[in-house]
């Protein structure tokens, strides 16, 4: 089988490969760097490849890929292939970001439950002195890092925030007596009378 | 394939050779230009743009009229590569300065080679007077072969493209890292905060405890809130860890997060959420 | 095995895993925009894994790509998938502007800078016997296969120009040795006829 024509016309026998009309398909949306539209597909065939077979061919392209690091997605303006998510952190590695921060708002909550658990909101407000917002918490939660272990038994019943396992994993800690002891910060931290 | 044309020339010039040699070309009269080197005039122009300057149309006389690039017959190449000069000016080309330079240096070239060649010292022949024109011409040549073969090299853009697949940056979530000490820091923050604005009575807690409280919360929510007391220990996990844990218990009563019944005495202790409405009785 | 590890580790099933690493490393040459070299390619997988290992998962994965329409090529500057060339023909039909065919004057500057080099302008015209135009310079420069690498020490201090890692890679070339040798010029070849 000879591919490497240097003018313009299909390979004579490639009418009867479809297996090569997917290597070249292959070719084609690995190193576009846009979308190929159906049109544009065609015409790497000269158009003489029907529409209809094009797709069943992409079909077939994406399901061969299914357990392959990149996926075949058909989006807006066409068929691209995309590297899968789960191969990001590894591909992050070589050009590292800036990793982002959580608000001060965020890791103080975290703290006052690492260290006081469990604690109900309120408690929290109190330590702070200020409101918690309900984003905050929810972020704390949707990282898996706290839940909910109980309720308080006074009136409004307010739920009992403690950290999880998850959260002694992540932050590699086998348990909250690793955390950094708190009366090393100020041993001589007198609140009551610091006024 | 070159030895056979320069049999076949030399055969051919021999049978010549009653007409005026032109030329005589390692003992043997060239009566007539190589065949390939005419060139009907109107294709001059076409030939000379083909030409990558002085060296090329030189290599290109020396090939096609088979001669030994080591031992050029200069008077012969001189009167073609003149030919062709003046083809050039006849033809209106604007004629580079670097032909006329090459033209200037044949001729002198040539001249010297009719000058009997003084012996040096060494009893040596003196250097050639073509010597520095055949290193150029080979060089050249070199290069110009090496030029082809880089091009037929495959080539990025034009044999090939580079893959580089689409990387959907919004694919990574990336979460923000906390360490221990960012805790700390936090803490401490809190506290300044708290010395600034509040009287808060913050007491220092064992934080095992605490832990030990949490866990208990959930081994009791995970049992549907009620759970034997004994059950609660690990006798495996060692004395300190046992006594941290009923300490726990103890503090949770005291906080009204479970309650301990007991029956009678020696009766098994139950443990049970305060906040669930576990159907134990 | 999750891969979608929000932090920095690697997994740690990971290092059991070799035919996941080669996906990994399938997934980081598939979408890289350079050519990666041992050591970017180490630091994806947090320099956990030896360079000789790496090296054989790569031999491993150019064999599996054998059959296929992409190649894993090692360049200069280090690994890189590629289309093969019997597809061009199809890619080209995407963008008919055809690719840059370069001149002949184009052609031998090239070759005298990549066999002599570092060499000056005046080296190059004395061995073309010719003006060496700017523009011929400039193409080789804006296709970034030529650069200025320092200044010969004679009056006027001409540029000294050498091949870059660029002409290699664009070449597929590991180093200037793996260039084709210069012909032996024989005396007598009937070069002309030849072509």
């Amino acid at each position: 089988m000879s591919l490497a024509t240097s003018d313009n016309s299909l390979p004579a026998d490639a009418p009867e490969a479809p297996d090569e009309w997917k290597r070249i398909l292959e070719a084609v949306l690995l190193s576009a760097r846009e979308p190929l539209s159906l049109a544009e597909l065609r015409k790497v065939f000269a158009d003489r490849i029907a529409g209809e077979v094009l797709r069943a061919l992409l079909d077939e392209l994406r399901a061969e890929w299914r357990e392959r690091p990149l996926e075949l997605l058909q989006v807006a303006s066409g068929w691209r292939f995309r590297t899968r998510a789960e191969y990001m952190p590894y591909l992050e590695r070589l050009n590292p970001e800036k990793p982002p921060r959580y608000s001060r708002a965020v890791l103080e909550t975290l703290a006052i439950i690492a260290y006081r658990q469990p604690v109900t909101r309120g408690d929290i407000e109190d330590i702070r002195g200020v409101t918690v917002a309900t984003q905050v918490i929810r972020v704390l939660e949707e990282r898996g890092w706290i839940d909910v272990v109980g309720h308080r038994d006074t009136p409004g019943r307010p739920a009992l925030l403690a950290t999880t396992r998850k959260f002694l994993d992540d932050l590699g800690l086998r348990s909250l007596a690793e955390l950094p002891a708190l009366e090393q910060i100020n041993p001589t931290l007198d609140l009551a009378n610091a006024q | 394939m070159s030895d056979t044309a320069s049999v076949e020339e030399a055969a051919a010039a021999s049978q010549d050779s009653v007409v005026s040699p032109l030329a005589m070309i390692y003992g043997q009269p060239l009566a007539q230009f190589p065949r390939d080197l005419y060139i009907p005039p109107d294709a001059m122009a076409v030939m000379l743009d083909a030409f990558e300057g002085p060296l090329d149309l030189l290599l290109y006389l020396i090939r096609k009229a088979n001669v030994n690039v080591l031992d050029i017959p200069m008077a012969l190449l001189t009167e073609q590569y003149l030919v062709y000069v003046e083809a050039m000016r006849s033809q209106n080309l604007e004629l580079a300065a670097d032909y006329l330079v090459m033209a200037a240096m044949l001729i002198e070239i040539k001249s010297r080679m009719l000058l009997p060649r003084p012996k040096a010292a060494t009893g040596d022949d003196a250097e050639d007077p073509r010597a520095e024109l055949v290193r150029r011409l080979i060089e050249y040549e070199q290069m110009k072969l090496a030029a082809q073969q880089i091009n037929e090299w495959p080539q990025a853009e034009r044999d090939f493209d580079w893959v580089e697949v689409w990387v959907e940056k919004a694919l990574l979530r990336r979460l923000p890292e906390v360490s221990p000490l960012d805790l700390q820091n936090a803490w401490h923050g809190i506290l300044r905060q708290a010395r600034l604005h509040t009287r808060h009575l913050v007491q220092r807690e064992e934080l095992s405890v605490r832990e030990h409280m949490g866990v208990i919360l959930r081994r009791l929510r995970e049992a549907g809130g009620f759970v034997d007391f004994v059950d609660l220990f690990d006798p495996t996990q060692g004395v300190p860890v046992l006594v941290v844990h009923f300490l726990a218990v103890l503090e949770l009563a005291r906080e009204h997060l479970l309650e301990m019944t007991q029956v009678e005495v020696f009766a098994p202790i139950y443990l049970r959420l305060t906040d669930e409405p576990g159907d134990f009785r």
